[in-house]
């Protein structure tokens, strides 16, 4: 009874004594799931265009971030490393197309999947290699970005609010709305998604498949840059990044595979789901389930819903 | 040797009983059926050939009866056949490829009452002839797939013929009967009547006695030091004689074992299994897998062809000599070692003659690049001379004497002579009976005083003793200059090029030398495909332009080897062309035993013999042809001629007197 | 070249389906048994016993586990590391509960404890497969390393927070602890590897083996010709586990003589899967060249520089091992996804036609 | 030749009776209240313009598919919800349009599954692979090589599949559901993609199959040579729904038929 009683009632009880620090744990949450959900964003646009299940989008951040701050120790402006470290990304998706995906065309979706895994740990030596294994402090400020918290004396207590949070926040919006009115508005987004049903059709957009790959994967690695940048600014940069990273892989559980929707909201379900399971309920069982209560959320969804909450129903055909 | 059967085992039957008490738990035949070798030891095989003979006497057959055996190389056939001698009755075996029209013949001719056939389609041959074979009075079968709706008034299935025979032989005296009537079987008396398909003509019936075939079978035996451990592949044709002898005969003699092949397509397969000691082919199967040989290894990587070609080299020229205990410099036999190690063991490996001790080639000339490379490999292949009339041994080549032209020496027993016209005679325990029902023509064969013709022209070669067989004896012409025209002689060294499947040469009371031509479709159309040239069937790579040229070079080469043999000098080839078409024995262009047969060609390609000979440069034909499935066509071609510039005949006498 | 395969007929389907049909190869067997467990044991150092063949047959007999899984009924994996621990927490537990007990059978035992858990997490796969089982196992792969760390029962509540390995004894002469002699350690190692793997060879074989594979090459298939896809891809899912619990049970005792719950997180998943690929999926002596290759290599790369007169620093092997696995991953995907087996495949084919080249 | 005669068929015991079954996926209707029965022993062919719904009725029948109306009695018992395995483990065996072969297997391995029902040997035996276990192994091994003997496949036996060209691959199919004996054999165009001469074995060995083994047969096919040869009874299926049934004759001179077969190009 006892143990019930501190599973199903004392958890909320506490939400409802100190709002301020819910409302806190939901804003930690909301956070840390826009974080899982820009990461599941670069798995779903790559998904997306080539049915690629790219496992390495969680190093790619970490690749990103680390080459940024990396070439800035070694001398080079913030402005300028980070442009660098754009075409860094173009060249990794030029070498991933050319390298990797050309010659594994027409293979099994598994075989695809697997090479990825090849492709984090190539990326995670050569990343370590040339910059070394140590965690690094990301250049937050020297691009430009805000440090400090705003405290606000609400609900009978202190919420804080980092300032690299909002910005965060906010930089997360603006590339989903860029993505989105990319992929709505222009040619090649049209091609992407036509590719996406069929790739006759995309062909007949006058894109080559070759083109489309290079060019989703650079964008997914746009977003691993900004999303490494946002990520090393709130902690550090280092590849102990890349086990949070894999969170991502139940943020696309929930949401779907091919959904970008999907990856936002899976992302802050999962977030906010986490922080609030760690901060009421992971006591009871001893802390740090944060480290798997993600997957146990997916898993349970995969059971009853196994195309995730906006991915389409699969009709098996023999 | 004295696992040897003894003199009173003079019969078959009485052999397998001998062979059942002394080596019972031995095996005697396998056949790789389901998947795995089937095994029965001599004890068995008595066992179904007691109850297989006993159901054929409760079938009605008699004493003196005569069985025909239909089929390939099954163990029950092979029962069958000792089945119907222990009662006294004559197997009949007939090729399994006969179409229904030449199978009837036989079985009319031989007045077959029961037919053993292996399988549906052969019993669907049976039937559609049953109504011209009043005689045949009831069909055996051996696989009962298809057959299960049949009516089965006339038909049977071998295991219901065993069954029959084993309740029946829960009777002792029943046993006992068939014992005394395995006890009354003498050596004298019929055991087979083999039909040869002969290359003019109808078949033949061959009557061969117990002693005939027991006698020469053990004379084999005796001559290769063949014991109860041999291993056989029983895979030519059942009615052959060449088959009777080695994969019924000897076995029976010497106690080995037999091993009948899963399918047609699995022999190769099989054979390397079983691993032969003990073999027995035609020059074409040798023949085929050298060229399968070569073709394979043009696709191996530069290197591994290299080393390939350089060993088979090495093994030309000193594999012989060591295969045959010459004295051989020690380099030479340790490079052998290396080679033997790299190509020559695995080579024999793949072709299942790993464990060959003796191998034999007969029926034909085999080429002596052929011969040369199987002995270089350490295969003791060696030639043998031989005839369904005479229970297959005439001559054959003992260990250590191995001449790529000859045939051997005059076997154990066996005596030769050559009469005036060059007419090889033989006189042996092996000289058959008589032609069934035919005693004109045995008369025209067996001399008076026991001699028989062989048909086939030849000599004694005074340095080597051996007997050397030019060609059939009414074959051999001579051109309208006189010059002497021996035209298997030709052809055959047309054939040793492995692209030439088939040559027909005329030039008998003819101006000068002729041939037409069959390309080897797996050669030649391996060699295209190297070479880029396209091809949609044999007719358009036959008629192509470069294989012409190709050929070309092959008989001119041959030429040139004429030239160099001095007395065939002026019998050189003129003329040649590329048939549209293979020869095909369901055409009647080749025997059952794949010789051709000159006359027939020549009747059937008479555009092109005249064509030949008036000088065109092309010519147009149209054949008849039966297809696989019995259905008739016509296919018409227009086929170029090419000829060739004479080589000038040097006069070595000249040369060597300078 | 090697083979003679002439004469070798077979009279039975038993002689047909043995194990190594082939005389050539039952004497290559032999021959590579004979080394293992005398030359090697005889002429080996401490540092061969210890650092190379221990552990290349530990990961051998995990690279089996998972290929079982993965290779075999074609689910992925990516808790291996969790099985394993799971095989050496309840190995620890149960020779501290039970200390009189043998060692040896309790490691074996062990292997019951990660089929059992294997299980639970395998349940997912009636509904979902391909990446989405891999989430699955992910989580179990987390769970499981959170109660590593988190229950304290786990590792008797040592301070450390790792296992001690107690010492034990087998007939009087120690095989674990640090008393051990690698020697001893090595050759219980291997026999185990020895018959599991031939245990694991007859099985792909037989009935299971083919259920299993029908299940991997299309399952819709399989169904329909009356296999249960549950009830078989749980089986593989047990044994699999079975094995890999032994491994990690293994790795602790046998190997390392002490662990902490970092041993077996998502990193050594990955290293067992990519022995897998690399190995050949599908493949039991495939999974032996997995082993060897992933873990020697860093090996090589520590000694072959060093001896050349270029020392890499360890952090340097290390990243260029990452480099190399990552690289070589890829590059078998695409030349032969059917790895270093396919390979040896190919290699005894060429042998056995030899001269021919098919 | 055919074993039975008609007048056995039309009088023959009912194995498999669909009764106003309906099928549909999302808003599209794939089989519209249809109903027929098959008779034990005879050889029963479903035909139909392209998209006509015959391999959803062929998967309905084996349990793949789950029809939202209608009822399915076979062998006396009805149901309307069975899992694959339960249809198979009940004795109904297919084959696949698209060869659905186990890639990875030899034809002997493939075969050999068709065989996981009859097995029984546990785990245990499994892995020791030695007396009871073995003897199993071979027992079952010998019903499989009669299987490959009766197929003539004798040379592929070890084989992987995925390298053997599509007619034998079909072959193999076909020898796998016979293994498993059934007592209805579904085939899903047994002859698709083959030439005359491979048409014309498979056609053989079906009848051969029925003959032989006595096992009832429902085929869909498109070549209707083929269709009116080999089958006893055909039923013609239009946009789901049955136009017509009857024997091969019956149905030839059917003007419904003549009319769909006409409205669709073919």
């Amino acid at each position: 009874m006892d143990v019930l009683h501190h599973i199903f009632v004392d958890p909320f009880v506490q939400m409802a004594q100190a709002p301020d620090l819910l409302v806190q744990t939901l804003w930690e949450g909301l956070v840390g799931g826009i974080l899982y959900a820009l990461i599941a964003l670069g798995f779903v646009l790559i998904f997306k265009a080539s049915g690629v299940f790219n496992f390495a989008q969680g190093i790619m951040v970490v690749f990103a971030a680390l080459t940024l701050v990396g070439l800035h120790e070694k001398g080079v402006p913030a402005y300028l490393a980070l442009a660098l470290t754009i075409l860094v990304m173009f060249g990794l998706a030029f070498s991933v197309e050319r390298l990797m995906l050309r010659p594994l065309v027409n293979q099994p979706d598994i075989i695809l999947f697997m090479a990825t895994f090849g492709l984090t740990y190539f990326l995670i030596g050569l990343g370590e290699l040339i910059f070394g294994g140590e965690p690094k402090v990301m250049i937050a400020s020297e691009l430009g970005l805000p440090k400090g918290s705003i405290d606000l004396n609400m609900l009978g207590g202190f919420i804080s609010l980092q300032k690299i949070d909002i910005a965060a926040t906010i930089i997360a919006s603006v590339m989903v709305v860029s993505l989105a009115v990319f992929f709505q508005k222009t040619r090649i987004g049209r091609a992407l998604r036509a590719v996406a049903d069929s790739h006759k059709a995309a062909l007949s957009v006058g894109i080559s498949l070759e083109q489309i790959w290079v060019i989703v994967w650079f964008t997914a690695g746009i977003v691993a840059l900004a999303t490494g940048i946002m990520w090393g600014a709130r902690s550090e940069v280092s590849f102990a990044l890349q086990i949070i990273a894999l969170k991502a892989l139940p943020v696309l559980i929930l949401g779907g595979f091919t959904s970008i929707p999907g990856a936002i909201v899976g992302g802050l379900i999962i977030g906010i789901g986490e922080k609030l399971g760690e901060f009421y309920w992971g006591p009871l069982l001893g802390s740090g389930i944060e480290s798997w209560l993600a997957y146990f959320i997916a898993l349970l969804f995969l059971l009853f819903r196994p195309q995730g909450l906006f991915g389409e129903r699969i009709i098996e055909r023999i | 040797m004295g696992a040897h059967a003894p003199a009173d085992a003079d019969t078959f039957p009485k052999l397998l009983i001998h062979n059942a008490r002394i080596r019972g738990a031995r095996p005697a035949i396998r056949h790789k059926d389901l998947g795995i070798w089937q095994t029965w030891t001599w004890a068995q095989v008595l066992d179904e050939v007691r109850a297989f003979s006993v159901g054929l006497e409760e079938l009605g057959v008699k004493r003196g009866d005569t069985i025909a055996i239909i089929g390939s190389n099954k163990p029950r056939l092979y029962w069958a056949m000792c089945a119907a001698q222990a009662i006294g009755a004559v197997p009949v075996p007939i090729y399994a490829d006969s179409v229904a029209d030449e199978m009837a013949y036989v079985l009319d001719h031989a007045e077959v009452k029961i037919a053993i056939a292996e399988n549906q389609e052969q019993v669907d041959k049976l039937l559609s002839v049953s109504d011209k074979l009043p005689k045949l009075a009831h069909i055996v079968y051996d696989e009962p797939r298809g057959l299960r709706d049949y009516d089965h008034a006339r038909l049977t299935w071998i295991d219901q013929v065993q069954k029959n025979g084993r309740d029946a032989l829960k009777d002792p005296e029943r046993l006992r009967r068939w014992e005394r009537s395995v006890a009354d079987t003498r050596g004298g008396d019929l055991a087979i009547i083999l039909y040869t398909s002969g290359t003019t003509g109808r078949p033949k019936g061959v009557m061969l006695t117990h002693e005939n075939v027991l006698i020469s079978a053990r004379n084999g035996n005796l001559f290769d030091q063949l014991g109860e451990n041999e291993e056989v592949i029983a895979y030519l044709p059942i009615a052959w004689v060449g088959d009777h002898i080695f994969s019924y005969a000897q076995s029976y003699v010497a106690g080995f074992c037999v091993n009948c092949p899963e399918a047609g397509e699995t022999v190769v397969e099989d054979r390397r299994e079983i691993g032969t000691t003990y073999a027995f082919a035609p020059p074409r199967i040798y023949e085929n897998l050298l060229t399968l040989t070569m073709v394979r290894m043009e696709d191996a990587g530069a290197l591994k062809r290299r080393m390939f070609h350089f060993f088979i080299d090495f093994a030309r020229k000193w594999g012989e000599k060591i295969l045959n205990g010459e004295k051989v410099p020690l380099w030479a036999r340790l490079v052998y070692k290396i080679g033997d190690f790299l190509v020559y063991a695995p080579l024999k490996n793949r072709f299942g003659l790993s464990k060959i001790r003796v191998g034999y080639t007969a029926g034909e000339a085999i080429g002596p690049e052929i011969f040369r490379f199987y002995r270089a490999l350490g295969v003791n292949l060696k030639q043998l001379y031989g005839q369904t009339e005479a229970s297959v041994y005439i001559t054959a080549q003992p260990d250590g004497e191995i001449y790529a032209d000859t045939v051997g020496k005059p076997n154990i027993d066996v005596d030769v002579k050559i009469d005036d016209s060059g007419e090889v005679l033989f006189k042996s325990p092996g000289v058959f009976q008589g032609y069934y029902k035919d005693p004109e023509k045995t008369a025209e064969t067996k001399t008076p005083d026991g001699w028989v013709r062989t048909g086939d022209a030849g000599f004694f070669d005074p340095k080597t003793g051996h007997l050397k067989i030019i060609d059939r004896a009414k074959d051999v012409g001579r051109l309208n200059d006189g010059t002497l025209f021996a035209p298997k002689y030709i052809e055959n060294k047309l054939k040793f090029y492995p692209n030439i499947k088939e040559a027909v040469a005329y030039g008998d009371k003819r101006d000068y030398v002729t041939v037409m031509l069959n390309i080897d479709l797996v050669a030649v159309g391996s060699w295209a495909e190297r070479n880029n040239i396209i091809y949609g069937s044999y007719q358009e790579l036959a008629g192509h332009p470069r294989v012409y040229e190709m050929i070309e070079k092959h008989v001119d080469e041959v030429n040139r080897s004429l030239v160099e043999e001095g007395p065939m000098a002026g019998a050189q080839i003129r003329r040649f062309l590329i048939l549209h078409k293979e020869l095909d024995a369901d055409d009647g262009e080749l025997t059952r035993t794949q010789k051709v047969r000159r006359g027939f060609i020549a009747e059937r390609y008479q555009p092109l013999v005249t064509a030949l000979y008036d000088g065109s440069k092309e010519a147009d034909i149209s054949t008849e042809v039966t297809f696989e499935d019995g259905r008739k066509g016509v296919i018409s071609a227009r086929v170029a001629i090419r000829d060739l510039t004479p080589i000038p005949v040097r006069k070595p006498a000249m040369e060597k007197a300078a | 070249m090697f083979y003679r395969e002439a004469g070798q007929y077979k009279t039975s389907y038993a002689a047909d389906q043995a194990t190594f049909p082939i005389l050539q190869d039952r004497i290559g067997i032999g021959i590579i048994l004979f080394v293992a467990a005398v030359i090697i044991p005889l002429f080996g150092n401490d540092f061969l016993l210890q650092a190379v063949m221990t552990p290349f047959l530990v990961f051998a007999l995990a690279t089996i586990g998972l290929n079982l899984l993965t290779g075999y009924t074609g689910l992925l994996s990516l808790g291996t590391g969790a099985f394993m621990g799971v095989g050496a927490y309840a190995c620890y537990k149960l020779t501290t509960i039970f200390p009189d007990v043998n060692i040896i059978v309790w490691i074996v035992c062990s292997g019951f404890f990660s089929a059992a858990v294997g299980v639970l997490f395998g349940l997912p796969s009636l509904r979902i497969k391909g990446f989405y089982l891999a989430v699955a196992t992910l989580a179990a792969q987390f769970f499981l390393s959170w109660c590593f760390i988190r229950v304290p029962w786990l590792y008797n509540y040592n301070v450390s927070g790792a296992i001690e390995v107690p010492q034990r004894s087998l007939f009087g002469i120690p095989v674990t602890g640090p008393n051990s002699a690698p020697v001893t350690r090595y050759l219980i190692v291997l026999t185990i590897v020895v018959v599991m793997t031939w245990l694991a060879s007859n099985l792909i074989r037989g009935r299971i083996g083919r259920m299993w594979m029908a299940v991997r090459d299309m399952d819709i298939a399989a169904e329909l010709i009356g296999i249960r896809l549950l009830n078989t891809k749980l089986l593989a899912f047990a044994v699999s586990s079975f094995y890999c619990g032994v491994a990690g049970a293994m790795m602790v005792f046998l190997w390392y003589g002490g662990a902490e719950a970092d041993v077996f997180s998502i990193n050594q998943s990955f290293t067992i899967l990519f022995m897998v690929i690399i190995g050949g999926l599908g493949s039991l002596v495939g999974s032996f060249f997995g082993a060897a290759l992933i873990y020697i290599l860093p090996i090589i790369l520590r000694f072959v520089p060093a001896e050349l007169g270029v020392p890499l620093n360890a952090a340097t092997v290390e990243h260029l091992t990452f480099i190399i696995v990552g690289a070589l991953i890829i590059v078998f995907l695409i030349v032969e996804p059917h790895g270093l087996a396919r390979l040896w495949q190919i290699a005894k084919q060429k042998l056995r036609v030899w001269p021919f080249p098919y | 030749m055919r074993a039975p005669s008609e007048s056995d068929i039309a009088a023959g015991e009912v194995l498999l009776a669909v009764e106003n079954v309906s099928l549909s996926f999302g808003g599209v209707k794939a089989i519209r209240d249809v109903s027929f029965d098959i008779r034990k022993g005879e050889i029963r062919a479903i035909i139909g313009p392209n998209g006509a719904g015959k391999t959803s009725m062929l998967n309905v029948i084996n349990g793949f598919y789950t029809p939202q109306e209608g009822r399915i009695t076979f062998r006396g018992q009805t149901r309307n919800k069975m899992r694959p395995h339960d249809a198979a483990a009940g004795g109904i065996a297919r084959t696949f349009q698209n060869v659905a072969l186990f890639r990875g297997m030899t034809a002997l391995d493939n075969i050999m599954a068709g065989r996981s029902l009859k097995m029984h040997r546990g785990l245990f035996w499994q892995l020791i692979r030695f007396g009871p276990a073995m003897a199993e192994e071979v027992e079952h091994r010998l019903r499989v090589e009669e299987i490959i003997d009766f197929l003539h496949i004798q040379h592929i036996r070890k084989v992987p599949v995925g390298r053997l060209p599509y007619g034998l691959q079909k072959r193999v199919e076909l020898g796998r559901a016979l293994a498993m004996e059934p007592d209805l054999l579904l085939l899903d165009e047994p002859m698709a993609g083959m030439n005359l001469e491979e048409k014309e074995d498979m056609s053989r060995f079906v009848l051969d199959v029925n003959q032989h083994y006595g096992t009832t047969i429902a085929l869909i096919e498109h070549d209707m040579g083929v269709v009116m040869d080999l089958s006893d009874r055909v039923v013609v299926l239009d946009y789901g729904q049955k136009i017509a049934d009857g024997t091969p004759d019956e149905v030839k001179k059917n003007q419904a038929v003549i009319d769909a077969y006409l409205g669709v190009a073919h």
